[in-house]
Parts: C-alpha cells; sequence; structure tokens
C-alpha cells in the first residue's frame, strides 16, 4: 500500500484545464527552464488518465460544467489545484455576472497557488506540496466529493443543469 | 518450476522494458535540454495506475482489451529467443508464429478501445492498423532475405547462424538492415509515425477511454512490446549470442529510434504510409534482389 | 390406318369451308382448324406404325412414280409433319379463345399449316413448290392480319423477298427438269449422277436462294426482323416453329437426298456462321425484345443451318439427328419465348425492354416460362437445349472444326448477355399487373413441359431424332422404296 | 448407385418443398429431413473409390468418387446445413428452396463428375440455380448482379465447354484425364480453358468482378453457402485441373503455375485492399472471401506438397470463417435490419453470441493462432519461401495486413462503438443463427488447435500426385524451414490469458460507464448524439493510394462491352433498310455467288 502511495505522489499526471489566462504559465513550467517532467509530472490528454486537475484561472459558468463533469470523469484518487486568485475568490472578475468566486463551492479542491499570475516556481512549489500531502495521506479531497456528494451537486445545481451534465455513475 | 521460470522471465522483461521507457524520456528531455524524470519514472507510473481505483470500463470488450494486449505480447515473448539463451518454446514456433502472434497485443487493445464508443479511439486504431500496411510489410521483406539465406524460418536457427561480428546479418544484408531500421521506428510508434497516440490530435487515441489499471496494462504492454520488437530486429540482424548483447542490442536500436523521436515532427497518416511505400520498399526490394544475387 | 393423303386433302377442304360457315356465324369457323388439324394428327399418328425403313409412298390415282403427283413420308418427314401439326394445334387452340377475327385469318392458318405439312410430305419437287407457295402466301397475310404499320410493313418486305426467293426456287426445279426430265424427287436423286456439273451447280444456287429466304440465311434473312417484330406473337411462333422448320426439311431434303451433299453446302457452311454471328451481334444491343427474338431466332438458324452444312464434310448420322435436335428445341423454346413475351406484354405490343420491366413480377408464369425459354435456347442443363447444344458442338467437333466450337460459345456468350439483360429487367421494379388466359397459359405450359421433360430424360427423343436421321441418312433407302428399285 | 440416390433426394426433396410452398413449417421439415438423408447417404455410402455410370443414350455419365469428394462433399453439406438453419428464418417460398436443393445438387454432383460433359452438365446446374437463387435475393439490385454472375458463370463454363471439346478431339476420351502426353502448345490452352469456370467460382482477378455484387445482394443464409460453399468447387476445380487433366504442368509449363500464384497474390492483396474501403458489411465479406480465395490459388500456383496443403486446409478454415462472418451478419440483418456499417454500432450489448462468432470469425480471417486460419498461412508461407518467391511471400503477407484492416472495420462498426437509440431492443439472433454460430465455432477451434485430423485427409488427396514433403501429427506440422506445434500456441495464449487476468484482478476496482459518460472534450452528450465513428474509417487510405485506386477490372471490361456494343449497331445496320435494300442484297448476293461459282458453270 506504502509503495502505491508512494508512486502516486512521485507520478503525477495532470490535466490542466486552461480555463482562463493563468495557462500561459504552463508553457515555461512544462519545458526546459523549469522542467517539471523532472518530478514526474506529466501533462495528459483526457481526464481518465489523469491524476491532477490543474483549474488555470478564472471558470465561467459555461467552463464550470464541463470542468465538473471532467472532474467526474477521473480515477479515484484524484487531486484538484486551484491556480490563481481567480479560484479563490473571483480574482479581478470579482463583479462578474457570469464567472464564479469560490471553485470549493462545486469541486474540492486540494490546494490553491495564490496570486494573479502565480510565476512558474510557485507552480512548481504547488505540486511539491502536493506531493508531500499525497504522501502523507493528506490530499483527500476527492473523498469530500464522494462524502458529500449531495451538498456539492446542490450548490452546482444553482449554477447549470447538473442532470445533463453530470456523469451518470 | 518453469510457470516460475517464465513468471520471472516476464516480470524482467516488462521491467527491462519499463526502464527502456524511462531512458527514454531521460534522452529526450536532455536533447530538449531538460532534466527529465528518473529513469525509473514509468515504473512508478505504472505502479501509480495499478493503484487507481474506479477505473471507467465500457463494457467486457473495453475491459479485456487491455488484457488480452498484455497476453499477446506475454505470448510473444516466450516464442522470442532472447539471445541464444533458449527461450521457452522457441521450439515450437519460428518466425510467423512471432508474427501473428504480435498481433494479438494491437487486436485486444483495437477491440478493447473500440467499445469505449469514442471516436478518438477509433481513429487511432485505424491509423495504427493502417500504419501496419507500411511498416509491417517492410518489416517483413526486411528480414525475409535473412531467413531465405540461412534457409529457414526459425528466429534461433538464424541467430545461430550469425555467430560472431562479420556474419551479422546487419552486414551480410545492409540494404534489409536500412529498410528494417525503418521499419522499426513505427514500428514502435516513434515520432515521425507517432500517429497513434497523437495527443494533441486525437486525444491519445486508444487510450482515451483508458484509465486507472487499464492504463497500466496498456504501458506494461508497450513496455514489453518494446523489448518484444525491437528483440525481434536484433535477433534477426545482430544475431546476439546471449542474453546481454541482446538487451545491449535493443537498447542500441530503441535508442537511436528515441534519438529520431525526439528531433522529429509528426506525418499526416497518408503521408507515414506513403513514405514507406517509397524509399524504404526500393530498400526492402533491393534487399531481396541482393540475396538472390548472393545466393 | 387412313391414307395421309388426307391430311392435305381434309385441310384443302376445311380451309374453303371456312368462308362458308362464315357467313352462316362469325363463331364457327373458329372451330375449324382445331378440328381439322386434331384429325390430321390423327391420321398421321395412326400411321406411326406404318413408316419405318424407307419411305412411304402414297399415290394418286394409282399411278406410281416418277410420272404422277405422291406423298412420300419417311420418318424424317413424319417428325416434322408430327411437330407442324402439334404447334398448329397448340396454336389453333390459342386461337379459339383470341378475340373475334376476320374469319379469313382461320383459312390463312390452316393453309399455312397445310402448305408446312405438304411440304414435309411431298416427294415431288414441284408439289413442294406449290406447297411453298401456299405457306409463303398465307404467312404473308398472316403476319399483315395486325393491319397496323409494322405488320403491314413486315408483311411486305417477306412479300417482296419471299416472292422472288421462290420464283429462283422455281427455276431451279425447271433446270432439274429440263436435264432429268423428272420432277420426282426420288428420281432426280437417282438421275443425279448422269447430270453434268454445272447444271447442278447453277441449280443449287437457286436452291439455295430460294429456301435460303425460307430459313433466314444470311443475307436473305433481311425479312426476318420486320416480319417477326411485326406480327401477332402466336404468329411470330409460328413463323419461327413451323414455316422455318419446313425450310429446314425443303433444305435438308434437296441438298442432301437430291443432290447427295451437293457442294454449294460449302457455301451453306460459311453462310450459316456468318448468320449466327451477324444475327446475335444484331441482338447484342436491341432494345426491342421482340426484335431481338427474331435476331435470335435468325441466329439460331444460323447454327442449325451451319451444324446442317457440315455433312459435306463429314456424312455423319449423327449430325442429322443433332439437326432434328435443334429444330425441335429451336420450334419449342422460340415459340415459348414469344408466346410468353406476348403474355408479358399482356397484348399491348410495347416490345421495348423498358416497358417490359416488372412484368415477370406481376406475371409471374409468364415470366418463368420465358425465362424457361430461355434458358433452352441458351442451352442450359436441365433443359432440352443443353443436349441440342451439347449435340451441336460434338457435330462441330466430328466434322473437325473444334475451333469453330470456340467462335460458337463466344458467340453464344452474347445471347447469354441479352437474354440475360432480358430476364434481369422483367424480374426488377414494379410492373403492370398483366393477366394471362387459361388457355393462353396452357398452351405455353406444354411447350414448357417439352422442354424440361425431355430436358431432364432425354432418352425418347433421342432415339426418335435418331431414327429420323437414319431415314434422312440412308438416301439409298429412300430412293428404292419409292422408285421400287429401279 | 448411391451417388445417384443421393442427387435425387437432393432433386426429390427440392420438389417436395416446392409444392410445400406456402405450408411454412412442413416444407422446413422436409428441407431439414431431405438434406439430413442426403447427407447421411453421402457420409456413411461414399467411400474413395466408387464407381458408377448411367447411359443416356448418346452420353454415357459417369460417376466416381475420391478423396477430393469426400472432402469437399463434406465441406459444401456442412455449409448447407448452416444455410439452411438461418434460412428457415427468411421469408422464403418453396421455389427458393428449389433452387437451393438443386444447387447443392450440382454441387455436389461435380464432385462425382468423372466425365468432362456431365462435369459440365452438373457445373453448369450449379450455376444456373445459384443464379436464380441470386435473382430471387433480397433487394432491387440483385437481379443486376444476378446477370453478371450469370453472364460470367456461363463465360466459365463456357470456356471449360470449349477445352472439354478440344481435349476430346485430341485424346478421344471424354473422361477426366491426364493431357500432359498431347504435342503441341495446345494443352496448355485445354488447360486455361477447362480452369477457367473454376477462377471465375473461385473469384480469382480478373475474374472476380461478378462477386461481391452477387455475394451481397443475395440472400443472407445463402450468401453462408454461396461464399463457403460454392467456391470450392472453384477450389476442387484447380485440383482437378491441375492434378488430375494436366499432371506435368510443373515441369513442361512452370511459368504457368507462377502466374497464377502471383494472381493469386494479386488477388488477395488486392481485394483486400477493396475490402477495406466498402461501407457495407457483406460487401466487405465479399472481398474477403476474394481475398481468402487468393490465398488458395497462391497454394496451388506454387504446387509442391506443403503448398498444396495449405491451399486445402485454407479453403477448409474459408468454408468454416467466411461462413461464420457471414452467418453473423445474415443474423444482424436480421435484427436490424441493415448491413450498412455506417447505421450499426455497439451491438455488442445486445447480440453477445453474434458478436463471440464475429470476433472468433475475423480473428480466424486474420490467421491469428490458435484457430483454423493460422496453420494454412503459416504452412503457405513455408511453402512460399520455400519456392524462393519473396516478392510474392511479401505481397501475401501485405494482403494478410489487410485482413486486420478490414476484420477491425467489420467487428467495430457493427458491434463496438456506440449503441444506435433505434437499436436499444434489439435482440439476440434467433435460433437458427445462433446454432450455426455455434456449430461453426467448434471447427474453427478444433481444427486450429488440432489441424492433423484434416491435412492427414487431404494428404491422402494430393499423395498421388507430390511427393509427401510434409511432416505432420495431429497437433503439428514440420517444414525444413520451422515446426510448429499448434497446442502449445494455443495453451501458451490461454494461460498467458488467465495470468492478465489474475493481475487485472489483483488491482484496483473499475465501475461501469455509460456510453455517453465518454470523454468528448468534456462535453455532455446525449444518447442519439453521433460518436460512432464508422464512415470513411480508412478514408485517409484513398488518399494514401492516391490514382491507381480508381483504376479497376471493370472500366476495361466496360471498354471492351463498348466496343462490342458499336460492332453490334454495325450488324443491326444491316437489317434497318426498305424492302428495295433487301432486294437489293438478294441480287447481289446471287451475282456473288455466280461470280464466284462461275469458273465451275
Amino acid at each position: 500500500m506504502k509503495l502505491f502511495k508512494f508512486s502516486q505522489s512521485r507520478s503525477l499526471w495532470m490535466m490542466h484545464f486552461c480555463t482562463g489566462c493563468g495557462a500561459v504559465e504552463l508553457p515555461p513550467t512544462m519545458t526546459s527552464r523549469f522542467d517539471m517532467e523532472r518530478f514526474g509530472i506529466m501533462p495528459m490528454a483526457t481526464p481518465r488518465q489523469s491524476d491532477l486537475l490543474l483549474i488555470t484561472g478564472y471558470l465561467t459558468i459555461k467552463t464550470l460544467k464541463r470542468v465538473v463533469r471532467a472532474y467526474e470523469q477521473m480515477p479515484t484518487p484524484r487531486y484538484v489545484i486551484g491556480f490563481g486568485s481567480c479560484t479563490i475568490n473571483g480574482g479581478m472578475y470579482w463583479d462578474s455576472y457570469n464567472v464564479i468566486k469560490k471553485l470549493e463551492l462545486y469541486i474540492p479542491v486540494d490546494l490553491y497557488i495564490n496570486g494573479c499570475m502565480p510565476r512558474p516556481e510557485a507552480i512548481i512549489d504547488a505540486f511539491l506540496k502536493l506531493r508531500e500531502m499525497i504522501a502523507k495521506g493528506e490530499a483527500n479531497a476527492w473523498k469530500k466529493y464522494i462524502e458529500n456528494y449531495e451538498w456539492y451537486k446542490k450548490n452546482q445545481s444553482e449554477v447549470f443543469d447538473v442532470e445533463k451534465w453530470s456523469v451518470k455513475k | 518450476m518453469s510457470i516460475l521460470y517464465f513468471f520471472l522471465y516476464l516480470l524482467l522483461v516488462t521491467i527491462v522494458g519499463l526502464l527502456y521507457m524511462g531512458v527514454a524520456r531521460k534522452v529526450t528531455a536532455h536533447v530538449q535540454n531538460r532534466y527529465g524524470p528518473p529513469i525509473y519514472q514509468p515504473i512508478l507510473d505504472v505502479l501509480k495506475l495499478f493503484g487507481k481505483k474506479d477505473a471507467a470500463s465500457h463494457g467486457v470488450m473495453h475491459t479485456l482489451g487491455p488484457v488480452i494486449a498484455y497476453t499477446g505480447i506475454g505470448a510473444t515473448l516466450l516464442f522470442l529467443p532472447l539471445g541464444n539463451h533458449t527461450p521457452l518454446l522457441h521450439f515450437n514456433g519460428d518466425l510467423f508464429v512471432v508474427l501473428y502472434l504480435l498481433v494479438v497485443g494491437p487486436l485486444g487493445m483495437a477491440l478493447g478501445a473500440g467499445e469505449s464508443a469514442n471516436s478518438n479511439a477509433t481513429i487511432g486504431i485505424a491509423r495504427a492498423l493502417s500504419m501496419m500496411l507500411g511498416y509491417e510489410i517492410i518489416f517483413f521483406m526486411a528480414t525475409l532475405p535473412v531467413f531465405y539465406a540461412n534457409h529457414t524460418a526459425s528466429i534461433y536457427k538464424v541467430i545461430l547462424a550469425q555467430g560472431t561480428f562479420p556474419k551479422w546479418a546487419a552486414i551480410m544484408y545492409p540494404i534489409s538492415f536500412i529498410a528494417g531500421l525503418f521499419a522499426v521506428q513505427g514500428l514502435l510508434g516513434e515520432k515521425p509515425f507517432e500517429l497513434v497516440i497523437a495527443p494533441h490530435e486525437i486525444a491519445s487515441g486508444p487510450m482515451v477511454e483508458y484509465g486507472g489499471k487499464f492504463l497500466g496494462f496498456l504501458q506494461i504492454w508497450h513496455a514489453v512490446g518494446i523489448i518484444v520488437e525491437t528483440g525481434l530486429f536484433v535477433d534477426i540482424f545482430f544475431g546476439p549470442q546471449n542474453i546481454l548483447w541482446f538487451f545491449v542490442g535493443t537498447f542500441f536500436v530503441f535508442l537511436a529510434s528515441v534519438l529520431v523521436n525526439a528531433v522529429m515532427p509528426r506525418f499526416r497518416i497518408e503521408q507515414a504510409v506513403r513514405f514507406y511505400w517509397g524509399i524504404p520498399l526500393l530498400f526492402a526490394i533491393l534487399g531481396i534482389l541482393q540475396v538472390y544475387l548472393w545466393r | 390406318m387412313v391414307s395421309p393423303i388426307l391430311v392435305i386433302a381434309l385441310s384443302l377442304f376445311f380451309a374453303f369451308v371456312i368462308p362458308l360457315l362464315g357467313m352462316l356465324s362469325k363463331k364457327l369457323p373458329r372451330w375449324v382448324p382445331p378440328i381439322s388439324i386434331l384429325v390430321n394428327l390423327l391420321i398421321l399418328l395412326s400411321n406411326m406404325d406404318k413408316i419405318s425403313g424407307g419411305a412411304m409412298l402414297i399415290t394418286t390415282a394409282g399411278i406410281k412414280p416418277p410420272i404422277a403427283i405422291n406423298l412420300a413420308i419417311d420418318r424424317f418427314g413424319f417428325l416434322f409433319a408430327l411437330l407442324i401439326q402439334t404447334v398448329g394445334f397448340l396454336l389453333s387452340i390459342y386461337y379459339l379463345a383470341q378475340d373475334t377475327k376476320d374469319e379469313r385469318f382461320y383459312m390463312l392458318f390452316l393453309l399455312n399449316i397445310l402448305g408446312a405439312s405438304g411440304i414435309v410430305m411431298t416427294g415431288d419437287l414441284f408439289n413442294s413448290f406449290v406447297f411453298l407457295e401456299i405457306l409463303e402466301i398465307s404467312s404473308f397475310g398472316l403476319v399483315a392480319v395486325q393491319k397496323d404499320k409494322k405488320s403491314l410493313e413486315g408483311a411486305f418486305k417477306y412479300m417482296m423477298i419471299g416472292a422472288i426467293g421462290s420464283s429462283l426456287y422455281l427455276l431451279g426445279i425447271i433446270v432439274l427438269y429440263l436435264s432429268t426430265g423428272s420432277l420426282n424427287m426420288a428420281d432426280i436423286a437417282r438421275l443425279m449422277p448422269n447430270i453434268p456439273d454445272s447444271i447442278k451447280l447453277f441449280a443449287g444456287l437457286l436452291f439455295l436462294i430460294g429456301i435460303g429466304v425460307e430459313v433466314e440465311l444470311f443475307p436473305l434473312n433481311a425479312w426476318a426482323p420486320d416480319a417477326y417484330e411485326g406480327a401477332q406473337d402466336s404468329i411470330s411462333t409460328q413463323l419461327s416453329s413451323i414455316i422455318s422448320k419446313a425450310g429446314i426439311y425443303l433444305a435438308a431434303r434437296i441438298f442432301f437426298t437430291i443432290f447427295n451433299g451437293f457442294y454449294a453446302l460449302e457455301v451453306v457452311l460459311y453462310l450459316g456462321i456468318i448468320t449466327f454471328i451477324i444475327a446475335e451481334l444484331a441482338a447484342l444491343m436491341q432494345k426491342n425484345v421482340k426484335r431481338m427474338l427474331a435476331y435470335s431466332s435468325i441466329g439460331q438458324m444460323g447454327l442449325l443451318l451451319f451444324v446442317f452444312a457440315l455433312i459435306s464434310k463429314r456424312a455423319d448420322i449423327f449430325i442429322f439427328t443433332t439437326i432434328i435436335l435443334l429444330a425441335l428445341n429451336h420450334a419449342f423454346g422460340k415459340g415459348l419465348l414469344f408466346l410468353s413475351l406476348g403474355a408479358l406484354t399482356g397484348g399491348t405490343r410495347e416490345y421495348y425492354i423498358d416497358s417490359l420491366k416488372g412484368s415477370g413480377k406481376s406475371n409471374v408464369l409468364a415470366g418463368l416460362l420465358f425465362t424457361m425459354g430461355a434458358f433452352t435456347i441458351l442451352g442450359m442443363p436441365f433443359f432440352f437445349g443443353f443436349w441440342s447444344k451439347i449435340s451441336a458442338l460434338i457435330s462441330i467437333m466430328k466434322a473437325g472444326y473444334v475451333y469453330l466450337i470456340g467462335l460458337v460459345l463466344l458467340v453464344s456468350l452474347f445471347e447469354i448477355y441479352y437474354y440475360g439483360r432480358v430476364i434481369v429487367n422483367i424480374f426488377s421494379g414494379e410492373g403492370k399487373a398483366q393477366k394471362t388466359g387459361f388457355i393462353y397459359a396452357s398452351i405455353m405450359v406444354i411447350f414448357a413441359l417439352f422442354i424440361i421433360a425431355f430436358g431432364v430424360w432425354p432418352h425418347p427423343v433421342f432415339s426418335f431424332a435418331h431414327k429420323a436421321a437414319v431415314a434422312l441418312f440412308e438416301r439409298t433407302t429412300y430412293i428404292t422404296s419409292i422408285m421400287g428399285g429401279m | 448407385m448411391t451417388m445417384f440416390y443421393i442427387l435425387l433426394v437432393f432433386i426429390l426433396t427440392g420438389l417436395l418443398t416446392l409444392f410445400l410452398g406456402p405450408i411454412k413449417v412442413l416444407r422446413n421439415i422436409v428441407a431439414l429431413l431431405g438434406y439430413l438423408a442426403g447427407s447421411a447417404l453421402f457420409i456413411y455410402n461414399i467411400k474413395p473409390g466408387l464407381i458408377y455410370s448411367l447411359n443416356i443414350r448418346v452420353y454415357n455419365i459417369h460417376f466416381e468418387s475420391g478423396f477430393s469428394t469426400v472432402f469437399f462433399g463434406i465441406i459444401i453439406l456442412a455449409v448447407f446445413l448452416i444455410f439452411l438453419l438461418a434460412s428457415f428464418h427468411e421469408e422464403n417460398d418453396g421455389a427458393y428452396y428449389l433452387f437451393a436443393f438443386l444447387t447443392l445438387t450440382g454441387a455436389i454432383g461435380v464432385l462425382f463428375a468423372k466425365d468432362l460433359i456431365s462435369f459440365f452438365f452438373l457445373f453448369e446446374t450449379m450455376s444456373l440455380f445459384s443464379f436464380l437463387m441470386v435473382l430471387k435475393g433480397k433487394n432491387k439490385n440483385s437481379p443486376k448482379s444476378a446477370f453478371k454472375y450469370l453472364v460470367w458463370s456461363v463465360f466459365g463454363g463456357y470456356a471449360f465447354l470449349f477445352g472439354t471439346f478440344l481435349k476430346v478431339y485430341t485424346t478421344h476420351s471424354v473422361m477426366i484425364g491426364d493431357i500432359s502426353f498431347i504435342g503441341g502448345h495446345i494443352k496448355l490452352l485445354i488447360l486455361l480453358l477447362i480452369l477457367t469456370p473454376f477462377m471465375v467460382k473461385a473469384a480469382l482477378m480478373p475474374f472476380h468482378l461478378w462477386a461481391p455484387d452477387a455475394y451481397s445482394d443475395s440472400k443472407d443464409a445463402f450468401t453462408v453457402f454461396f461464399s463457403g460453399g460454392l467456391s470450392k468447387i472453384g477450389i476442387f476445380g484447380y485440383f482437378i485441373a491441375l492434378f488430375k487433366i494436366f499432371t506435368e504442368i510443373a515441369s513442361k509449363y512452370p511459368w504457368f503455375l507462377t502466374v497464377i500464384a502471383w494472381l493469386g497474390g494479386i488477388t488477395a492483396t488486392l481485394a483486400g485492399i477493396y475490402a477495406f474501403m466498402q461501407d457495407d458489411a457483406k460487401k466487405l465479406l465479399a472481398y474477403s472471401s476474394i481475398s481468402q480465395l487468393g490465398y488458395v490459388a497462391v497454394g496451388f500456383g506454387i504446387y509442391t506438397h506443403y503448398s498444396v496443403v495449405a491451399a486445402f486446409f485454407h479453403a477448409l478454415g474459408h468454408a468454416v470463417y467466411e461462413s461464420l462472418l457471414f452467418l453473423v451478419v445474415a443474423g444482424v440483418y436480421y435484427r436490424v435490419k441493415t448491413t450498412d456499417l455506417r447505421k450499426m454500432g455497439g451491438l455488442i450489448k445486445k447480440m453477445p453470441l453474434s458478436f463471440i462468432g464475429l470476433l472468433f470469425g475475423i480473428i480466424a480471417t486474420s490467421g491469428i493462432p490458435p484457430t483454423i486460419g493460422f496453420p494454412s498461412k503459416w504452412l503457405l508461407y513455408e511453402a512460399v519461401i520455400m519456392k524462393g518467391d519473396l516478392l510474392l511471400t511479401s505481397l501475401v503477407f501485405f494482403a494478410s495486413i489487410t485482413a486486420f484492416l478490414y476484420s477491425y472495420k467489420l467487428v467495430h462498426s457493427i458491434f463496438l462503438g456506440k449503441l444506435h437509440k433505434e437499436h436499444r431492443d434489439v435482440k439476440e439472433a434467433p435460433l437458427g443463427y445462433a446454432t450455426g454460430i455455434i456449430l461453426l465455432l467448434i471447427p474453427l477451434f478444433v481444427l486450429g488447435v488440432a489441424p492433423g485430423i484434416a491435412v492427414k485427409h487431404i494428404d491422402y488427396i494430393i499423395r498421388f500426385y507430390l511427393k509427401p514433403e510434409l511432416g505432420y501429427n495431429l497437433t503439428t506440422m514440420t517444414t525444413p524451414l520451422g515446426h510448429v506445434n499448434f497446442p502449445v500456441v494455443g495453451i501458451v495464449m490461454v494461460s498467458m490469458f488467465v495470468l492478465s487476468l489474475i493481475i487485472y484482478f489483483i488491482f484496483g476496482s473499475t465501475y461501469k460507464a455509460d456510453q455517453t459518460d465518454n470523454y468528448t472534450a468534456t462535453e455532455a452528450i446525449s444518447d442519439d448524439f453521433e460518436l460512432h465513428y464508422a464512415g470513411e474509417f480508412y478514408g485517409f487510405m484513398r488518399k494514401a493510394f492516391g490514382r491507381p485506386l480508381k483504376w479497376s477490372f471493370e472500366k476495361l471490361l466496360n471498354a471492351f462491352l463498348k466496343l462490342f456494343a458499336f460492332i453490334g449497331e454495325i450488324a443491326r445496320g444491316f437489317y434497318m433498310g426498305d424492302a428495295r435494300v433487301y432486294l437489293f442484297y438478294l441480287v447481289l448476293f446471287f451475282s456473288l455467288l455466280a461470280y464466284l461459282m462461275g469458273g465451275k458453270l
């Protein structure tokens, strides 16, 4: 079991959901300057293959439903990193009518990266932090989603049609 | 006893294959002026994938697909001599058994991917199968002279016949060897021919719906596949006289392939197939003519 | 037994009675032909066991040949007579059910049968001319009976060519008469070695053209497509099953019995195969099905003549048997085709292949029968045509023209093509519902039964045809049986 | 006499079914009983070496049975049973069964024929009634396809007949017997002519043009017999022509055999390529069938003991898996009323047995061990390499790659992928189809693991003609090049599969995802969303092949037909004049004849 835990912490395949401007910080993180692959972190093409959902920036309602769907399609254990201020409080879109302000209300978040934009160093730092948390067994936000499924669904249903966008299990 | 032996054998090859994948990532990283992950990273990936819970399954065939894929490659391995280290069953089959077992894996994967009801997966499979019209035939044509000249269809006998350095088929039949190199690149699905996975294009193709342990299976399938595919090539063209040479040979063939991979863009599918019907086919035919002339 | 001369006499009598009856009632005349032909058939059948070995001689006025008019029936002629009367009987039954027609039609019909039977029964050359004229003239009338543009045109063309042909035939008789002083076939045949070659050749040529018109020999057959197309379906049947068969009989009698394998037959050899090829080629792209059948008919006759002419290369009984088989197959097969085509069109006289679309589905019986007819003409197994075709090919082989078999088969492929096209067409798509009357249908079925029954078990026909062929083959027996060993 | 009775039983059964036409149940029972009676007679009484002749006046029918008779007879009868079972579910009339039984009569009769004329008779019987079967096909294209089939098969039949006559003319014997002693090259012509109908039946290019249409437009059940059974007559004919009629072909005209082998290779390849370009299941299978029959021609063309054993075994395999594939497609058609690959998908959940049938069918078609497809392919490769024709080997290998392509397209488009909304209530194929599938799966595996059962018999057939070289026993085969033990391959695969399954079950868990729960760039899709990739499946290969794909024999043939049509028009022109012109012909003819013979006058 420990071996699995260890490997989980050392091998994080992420799906960077390029919802907002934050995505622009990821190419430098991946390429030769910062090279996140040395930590075993790789971008993946589909949610099925990913462990880590990276929400890079603000989420409109239109995007949120897709994020929720992607999240639900990921196999457990799965992790979410909120990226930039927008995921915490709306950031510069704090008074926008169609941007959600608090990501936590809709999907459980393991870790936030503060800033607008956070620099690649901050991103890497977050990854390492998450790695630590997984190794210690602290990154359990995905369990929260299962436990409080009704609550999350209720929150989600306030902004979009849950019936249509949820994955039927 | 032999079952245990086989287990170890399979485990060994799987791990070596995963390490090869690690090397590939490392080498690619260095080519791109990066540091790259540790060599054992793919092992961690596989472990992680097997540790995942609730992978989505789209039905029986979708579930069995990766299992069949691994079955096929594992069965192939049993018929493939690793150097003149006799495989368990080499005496019961030959080139054609290996070639036909080799397609069981892709077929299983194709069936599994097909049932996922995702068009990306099917497009990937369609590409994979079409690519076979390119590289598989070149590979076959490249190896034919060697078998023909030694008057056998047994890989093991071909290895024995090649003996030491100057009798390597790679040297005796250089034209075929070059054609074979072209084919290996496609056989491994490395980059100018990486159309099947093409993550940016068709979201990793056949694997699009595979997560968790399914993906884990596919990883070890790929790992063993690397050894088997390069191994087949090495067995035929270098006649490795012991298991060490076998792995050294496969390593270098794989390395060459990875280096090409690191600097290459990707063909379109019809370009890839047509490419094989151009120069590599010419080489393959010339190779066949060579063996006619030399005989 | 009754004297077969009554066949002629009674028919003639009945034919003349028809107009008289016509004055009494419109309905009465149509009953005459079936009765007459039935009587004829009975008379013929009653003579069946009398005909053996050579020819059966029936003299008139008690005067022996070569002087007097006489009938000379051998098995060969008897077979043809039987064929003609049988087909005639079936057709006459059909005419019973037909719409009211001019009573002259029935007379013409009866005269037509009479002419044909006369040709195959007579032993006198001049008589054969007379019967030929009766046959031809009644045929012109029958073709024209429809009275529309096409049938009149066909009849006219037929008449033009036919009249010239028969006058040349007469000329041939005259030439022979001048050189032998006899009109009796057997007598002339006996005297034949005495005639100089040039006379023989000249007379032969004249006969060739005279009969050539009748048997649709290229290039004398130009009338045939028009006449076949213009005539009513049953008349087309008659043209192909009766009239051309009488021509074949005449050709065999004259060229073999009289001329003893005259070498103008070599001309027929080439012309036969040319007729076959050209007619089949012409049929290949023909869109009018009836005209197509006409071409096919010409083609079949060409093949028949070709096989017939093979005796100039090698006199073999088998070749004669083959001629008979081919004639029988053609008579019944082509007859069936014309009849079923009529049923498929439903009497509308719309023969174009497109207008026939789907008719086989709405009239399944006619469609199937048409298919059977086509199959027997094509020589498919289980149909009588298979045996006749194989026999024809064996004959060709026996005569040494083995490579010509390839040609014949190649040309037969065209047949498959155009018949297949029609069959496919009548069975695809949806057509208007056609109904076939019971009598018409049963006549077709009788034709088809013959084809299938003897296709499955050809043995009886083989032995019958073989006997007839022997009768034709042994010409000295024919001569002596008539001339009484003179 | 038994041979004659067998044929009689079939004919009578056919006639009975015709008259029982409207009473469906009784008709089916009679058909089945008649079939069973006939095949029981065949299996228990037909031993190699029986002779029978029947005199019908001019021709003597000669019958004889050999090892090949038994071999092909059993194949054909077995496939006919499958056809019969499946056909009971279709809407058929009595005539359909009459034609079917007469086709069977012809097919079985051909195997008995000892002389060429009866061979021709029975062969044409088979062609003719199978033509009628196609004519009674399932869609409105059937008559057209039937017509094509008729013309081609009669073309073949006539060529055969011509060859027969040439043979009779030169050897004075109508029996199927040796012609290699004839002087000159005419013997090659005879061989070619006699071989033609079999090349047509076995759809060897360029004689294949009828096959895709006729196969796909005949009724589904009949296609099973058409492809699986009747094509075997073509193979039987190869055997007759190359081994019984021209026994010394290998020493006298080796190049002729090479041509056949290459034609076979080209057929296998091109048909394979055409197959994966098709969008209709039956068309695809038709081409697949043609492709597989190409291998058989290769086997005969190589003309060694190995290759001919391979050819026979491949013919047997073809009967099994091609029938299976057609049967499954027939069952699918019965349920979903289409064979268009673009309109199906995801049926695996509804028709699992059919899926299993199709799956193993394509596995065998592709030649993957341990199925019946593997031994023959293995042996064939060894034989071709031994012959030294490496390019042909490559061509054949290319052909077998195309098999993967079309196989996958077939199984994916029908059974995998997304289930269409309108197919949600589809049920498994009914009893007749299911029985057939199960019956066919048995030999598919048994002969794949223990090919010796069949190889032994095949060896008996050909050991009179070729030196027995192949080493074999029940489960192994040995050639100078290699050795294979089929059960070992099977056991390895099965145990490896068990091992993988164990690994699979040890780790993790899965959940059953709905088909709408799919990665679609995280878009939510409804059930009628088109996510099934089936149209233009290998569309890009059109680009890869480029222009040559547009070339076809058909166009060439059409050009020929146009030429004939042109000549026909000219010939018709002769009859287009009015009466004066005709008179002119007459006069001209008379003058010409008079002129020509003038010298003699």
